[in-house]
């Protein structure tokens, strides 16, 4: 044992076959780094946590489906969900986010493909390095346009891997890489609103940040902008939720129209890198990595944990080398905070509701688009706040108070939402039957 | 805490087995270095490279080494310690399943700060209370304030 | 200077002077201790932070009113409070706290005391212990019933300075003790919920513990109990804001009728205990005194700085030891979160101001006690919770998350009032005429 790690601290990469920018299969690449790839494919581990992780549930496939196991679903869990997106594909289905070894098919294969889904879809759930690449001719940039165009059939035929080793690294050097346009084009844009012109992210980034860098190609919130269905990440006024809700009312973007109260709203998706950016992790220099890749010691050197997950799940790795508590604190820490999180997700749901019903009432009592247009206003700022937080998947770790503080807003924006419709008088009273059962 | 725990059952057990691959580490691993002074001695075992990398940068660097921290006063508490540590130490590492990250166990814990106390002695009497440093409940933690002088984690 | 030291560090202690129980004056414990004793002294310094410290304003001494220098005025800088205490002393006069140089006089010549105020104020007020043996012919807690049933006036005669050595300090050993009757009764109470029954503080708190319950004999939330106007902390359900509202809900307690909409509402004050409580610094060990009174050093050894203050006014001492950032970002970390909650404060403010103009404009219109009974108890609601962290003087430093999800609740409960309203029906247009105006 001795001997080996002698022997493994000497020579800790044995170069046994040569890797190049063409090389997608990552189980060639595990060939040279047998430990990464190893963790790499534990991605298909399901285990739930109190509020994360995945629960493994058996289905039976079907011709259209052919996944034999998904992850349990949010719709079920949570009805409510069906009504704040009355109207858009997520009411169909969605479901607790799962390891990386499932990206490929469960986009492929969600109930929300019922209505047709672009190939831009798979900028972030698959290898598309090679594809960009052959798509251009070698110029990246070209060969995303041509992707984003696609429609989802013919951009999966062109992706064979979900996110792989040639997605973050470098063949060459192994070092870390973003070759995702859409993350260049928008950190370009938040850096320079933060007065750094000409940002160039695989020139500029220091190797801490790019540990969060490489994860914020995919999480982060994001719109598909125009016909070309441009994958584009809304951050040129920053990435507060506030901010990003004024880009999208700036350049007139909406979703889809709500079903239930004809409010123009936005579906927020997974803004992991946003909400972790106001968070004191962030401002203390920890990145993603840090937390969901840890360092695992094997034999003499230490490798990055290439099985992502939670934490939760690794808590004495993820967590203790930078806080001395026991394993069970640090577990009841975070579930403090999310605890508190899922409470106010509640209550900021139950509002939204309440303003649903108002609206609906108030349009079947014959108020037109003039009267309502400043409770929709409220609808559609609420609804994106709340799902900030609800399609956040830390359940409020990232940044315990910033989102607190977006479910407040939230729950004040229905309040004045339906404050707003008492002054069309009677008829609007959808929930005022209901109210005096509400729990405080 | 772990170590007293195993304690019980390795040391009836295992004894002939530990005995013999700390021996081995002892020679081969250079293991005896560990006796002395110099803080190579401990970095003699890369696990231990983290903290003497950053002790190098730490304000103690130019003032105290691993074992004016890490091991009591007094010739015989001194190497009782460092027999004990040296064997749990040589122990895990040959067995490659020590904790990972590591952490300083309740007992050395009490010996760094004690170490502390016998340096500063002088500048801390008047905070260390009317029970002095004697009743645990009534000590100041000198690491509750400043668990990074001699190194970060 | 050498030769001084090695003398001061063999003999910290010059006992100059023999301390007794009954040595009350702190000049007399300074000539013991020195250092210590200069530092106390020195809180009647008067320097502003963002949102902490206090602004030293000039005034006009007059008989009624000898103070030649206040603080601010917390009704000038935010006139919304005068609403929300409406027909309570709060209304009169409120100020920004400054130091415990201050404390007797502040609360003998307070604006509120147009309005008669107990004796009972003195315990928090004064270096009571005295007064309590004295009263008591020995006995505490016998001295503490006699002292708050007497009136401010002839209290104040009892007692001659603010917070003194021996109120925190045993003067044989200089250890810490609880000299508060009212805390000893409710830290027990609180204990009791926790499991831990029999719960004598001076016998079985730790030191550390000692760091913070000190200060905890005063800086809770409190109320006077029955005629014997008692003072009780309200801590046998918990010290979460919704355990002490059930608390007073079931001794059916409030301070006063609110004078605007009649509700039966509370005043909260200062919790920093009960919020700090539910913090991470709590959690982690950290004491009041680690960041009130952090050690300094004077000579050749160490001793705790007894100018009691805002920790952002001694930065490098409070903070640095155990988070190694420059003094600016730690400064900046402390206002992201003041701000966060400053401007949800600000947003509850609002939507309790437009509640309880709906409340008014329903009892104008007619309604009885008993259509308007769930719209006042959210009322009663609302304002204890957004009072709790008004009240509390961090502004929400010391438990961020908590502070925020406080606001959150609060502004639910503001909308579940204005709704349980609207099933009044017409009338009710409290705010409706205003709201066009309201800013998002
Ligand atoms: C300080 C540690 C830390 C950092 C840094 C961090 N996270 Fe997390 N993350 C967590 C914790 C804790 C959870 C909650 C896990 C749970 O509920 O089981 C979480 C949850 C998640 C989840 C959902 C996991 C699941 O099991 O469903 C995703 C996705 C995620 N984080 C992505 C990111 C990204 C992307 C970044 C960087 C922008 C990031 N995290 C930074 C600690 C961290
Ligand atoms: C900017 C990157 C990005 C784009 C573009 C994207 N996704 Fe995702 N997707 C993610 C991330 C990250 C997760 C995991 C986090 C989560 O579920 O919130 C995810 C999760 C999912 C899931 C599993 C959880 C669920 O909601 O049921 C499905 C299905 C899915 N995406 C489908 C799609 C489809 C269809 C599209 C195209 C409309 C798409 N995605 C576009 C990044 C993206
Ligand atoms: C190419 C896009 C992409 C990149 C890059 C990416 N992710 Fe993901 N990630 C996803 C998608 C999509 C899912 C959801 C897969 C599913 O549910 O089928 C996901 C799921 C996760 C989960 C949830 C796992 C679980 O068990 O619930 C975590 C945690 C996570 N990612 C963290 C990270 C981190 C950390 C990084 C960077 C080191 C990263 N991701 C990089 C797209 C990406
Ligand atoms: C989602 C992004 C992502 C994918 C996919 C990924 N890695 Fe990594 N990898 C990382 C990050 C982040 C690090 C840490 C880099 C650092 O610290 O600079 C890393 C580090 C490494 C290192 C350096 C040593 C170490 O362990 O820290 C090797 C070797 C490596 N990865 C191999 C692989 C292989 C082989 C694959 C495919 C099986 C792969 N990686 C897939 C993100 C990724
Ligand atoms: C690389 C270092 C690092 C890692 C890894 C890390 N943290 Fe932290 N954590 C910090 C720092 C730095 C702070 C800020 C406080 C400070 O300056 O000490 C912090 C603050 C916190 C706080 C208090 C802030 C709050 O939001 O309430 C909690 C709780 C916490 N961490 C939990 C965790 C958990 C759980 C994990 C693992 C999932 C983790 N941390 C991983 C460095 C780290
Ligand atoms: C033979 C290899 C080796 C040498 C030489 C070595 N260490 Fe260690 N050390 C380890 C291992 C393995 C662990 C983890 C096992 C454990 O926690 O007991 C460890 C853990 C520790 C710990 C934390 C655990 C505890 O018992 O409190 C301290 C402190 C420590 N070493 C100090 C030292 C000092 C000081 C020296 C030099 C005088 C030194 N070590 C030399 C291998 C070594
Ligand atoms: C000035 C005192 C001091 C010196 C010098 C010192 N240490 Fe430590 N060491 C400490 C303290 C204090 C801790 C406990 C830290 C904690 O509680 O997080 C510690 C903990 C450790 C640990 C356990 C890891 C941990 O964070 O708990 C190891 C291993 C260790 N020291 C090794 C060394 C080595 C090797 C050297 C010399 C290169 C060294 N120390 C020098 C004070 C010191
Ligand atoms: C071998 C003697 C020795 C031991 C053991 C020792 N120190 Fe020191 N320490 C010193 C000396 C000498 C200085 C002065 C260094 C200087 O002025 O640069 C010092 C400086 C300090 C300082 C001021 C500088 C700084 O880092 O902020 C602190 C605090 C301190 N020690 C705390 C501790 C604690 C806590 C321990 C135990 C974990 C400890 N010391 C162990 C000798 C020691
Ligand atoms: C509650 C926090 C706390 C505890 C506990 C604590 N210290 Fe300190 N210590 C401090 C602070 C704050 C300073 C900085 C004082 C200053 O700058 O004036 C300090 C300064 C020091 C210094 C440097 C003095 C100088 O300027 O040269 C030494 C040495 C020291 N401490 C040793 C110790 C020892 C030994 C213990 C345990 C008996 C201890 N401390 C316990 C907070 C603490
Ligand atoms: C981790 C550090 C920390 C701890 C522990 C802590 N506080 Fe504070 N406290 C602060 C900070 C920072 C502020 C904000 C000061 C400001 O705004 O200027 C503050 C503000 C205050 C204020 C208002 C000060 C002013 O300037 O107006 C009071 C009173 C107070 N704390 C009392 C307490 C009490 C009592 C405890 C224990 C129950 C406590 N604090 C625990 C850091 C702390
Ligand atoms: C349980 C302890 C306690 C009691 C009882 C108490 N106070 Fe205070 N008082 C405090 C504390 C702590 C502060 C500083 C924190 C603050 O202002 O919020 C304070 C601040 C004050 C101030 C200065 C700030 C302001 O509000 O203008 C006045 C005046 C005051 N109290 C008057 C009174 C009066 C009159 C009474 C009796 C009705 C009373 N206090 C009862 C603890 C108490
Ligand atoms: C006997 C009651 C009492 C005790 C005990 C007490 N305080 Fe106070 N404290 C007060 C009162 C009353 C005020 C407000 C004085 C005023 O505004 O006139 C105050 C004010 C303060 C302030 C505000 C100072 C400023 O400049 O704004 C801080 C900070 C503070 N106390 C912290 C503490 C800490 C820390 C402790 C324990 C070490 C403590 N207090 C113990 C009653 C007390
Ligand atoms: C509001 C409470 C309070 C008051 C009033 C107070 N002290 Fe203290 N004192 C403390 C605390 C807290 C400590 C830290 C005790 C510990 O760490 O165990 C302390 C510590 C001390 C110590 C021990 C050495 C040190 O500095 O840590 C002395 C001596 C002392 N105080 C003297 C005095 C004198 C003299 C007065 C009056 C001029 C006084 N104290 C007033 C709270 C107080
Ligand atoms: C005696 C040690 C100690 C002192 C003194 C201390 N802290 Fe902390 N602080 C901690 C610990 C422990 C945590 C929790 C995170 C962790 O475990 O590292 C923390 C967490 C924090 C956090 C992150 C939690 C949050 O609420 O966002 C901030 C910010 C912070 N501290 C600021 C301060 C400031 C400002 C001061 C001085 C007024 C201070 N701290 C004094 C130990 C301390
Ligand atoms: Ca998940
Ligand atoms: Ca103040």
């Amino acid at each position: 044992n001795i001997l080996e790690r002698k022997r493994e601290a000497q020579n800790p990469f044995f170069r046994v076959v040569e890797l190049t920018d063409d090389t997608t299969d990552p189980a060639i690449w595990g060939k040279n780094f047998p430990q990464q790839y190893d963790s790499y494919r534990r991605t298909v581990d399901q285990v739930r946590t109190r509020y994360g992780g995945s629960e493994a549930l058996p289905r039976t496939p079907t011709a259209a489906d052919p996944r034999s196991v998904v992850a349990q679903s949010k719709l079920e869990e949570d009805p409510r969900l069906k009504t704040m997106w009355a109207g858009f594909a997520f009411s169909l289905d969605t479901r607790e986010d799962r390891g990386h070894a499932y990206m490929l098919d469960d986009a492929t294969f969600t109930g929300r493909q019922a209505r047709p889904q672009p190939g831009a879809c798979l900028n972030c759930h698959s290898s598309a390095y090679a594809a960009y690449k052959s798509l251009g001719e070698g110029d990246i940039m070209k060969g995303f346009e041509k992707f984003n165009a696609l429609p989802f059939a013919e951009a999966r035929k062109l992706v064979e891997h979900p996110v792989a080793c040639i997605d973050c690294h470098d063949p060459q050097t192994m070092q870390l890489r973003i070759t995702r346009p859409a993350f260049i084009e928008g950190i370009r844009a938040l850096k320079a609103r933060e007065g750094i012109p000409d940002y160039d992210v695989n020139r500029m980034a220091t190797r801490q940040e790019m540990r969060s860098f490489v994860c914020a190609q995919c999480h982060v919130e994001y719109y598909f902008k125009g016909d070309a269905k441009r994958l584009t990440f809304p951050w040129s006024k920053g990435v507060k939720v506030e901010e990003i809700l004024a880009y999208y009312d700036e350049v007139g973007f909406k979703d889809w129209t709500h079903a239930e109260t004809g409010a123009s709203v936005l579906k927020a998706q997974h803004p992991e890198f946003e909400l972790w950016s106001q968070g004191i992790h962030a401002r203390s220099g920890v990145a993603c990595a840090d937390c969901h890749m840890p360092y695992q010691r094997v034999g003499a050197f230490k490798v990055s944990d290439h099985h992502v997950r939670s934490p939760m799940l690794n808590v004495h790795r993820a967590c203790q080398t930078c806080h001395p508590w026991p394993e069970e604190e640090l577990k009841a820490r975070v579930q403090t905070i999310q605890d508190r999180t899922h409470q106010l997700r509640d209550r900021a749901l139950d509002a939204l509701m309440d303003l649903i019903a108002d609206l609906k009432a108030a349009r079947s009592a014959g108020h037109g688009e003039e009267q309502l247009r400043e409770a929709l206003d409220y609808h559609r700022k609420a609804q994106f706040y709340i799902d900030f937080v609800e399609a956040e998947n830390s359940s409020g770790f990232h940044a315990p108070q910033e989102a607190a503080r977006i479910l407040a807003d939230a729950i004040d924006f229905c309040r004045k939402g339906q404050q707003a419709l008492r002054k069309l008088g009677s008829g609007t009273t959808g929930v005022a039957a209901t109210a005096a059962t509400a729990a405080p | 805490m772990k170590a007293q725990t195993w304690a019980g059952i390795a040391v009836g057990a295992m004894m002939g087995v530990a005995l013999g691959t700390s021996a081995y580490t002892f020679l081969y691993a250079r293991g005896y270095s560990y006796l002395t002074e110099d803080p190579r001695a401990c970095i003699n075992c890369h696990i231990m490279r983290e903290q003497y990398d950053s002790w190098l940068h730490s304000s103690h660097h130019a003032v105290a080494t691993c074992n004016d921290c890490h091991t009591p006063s007094g010739w015989v508490a001194k190497y009782w310690t460092k027999a004990q540590n040296g064997f749990w130490h040589s122990y895990y590492f040959t067995l490659g399943t020590y904790p990972d990250p590591i952490r300083i166990t309740e007992r050395n814990r009490r010996v760094t700060e004690a170490a502390c106390r016998k340096c500063h002695a002088d500048i801390v009497h008047g905070i260390e209370g009317p029970g002095g440093a004697a009743d645990p409940a009534q000590r100041a933690s000198c690491l509750h304030c400043h668990r990074d002088v001699g190194h970060l984690h």
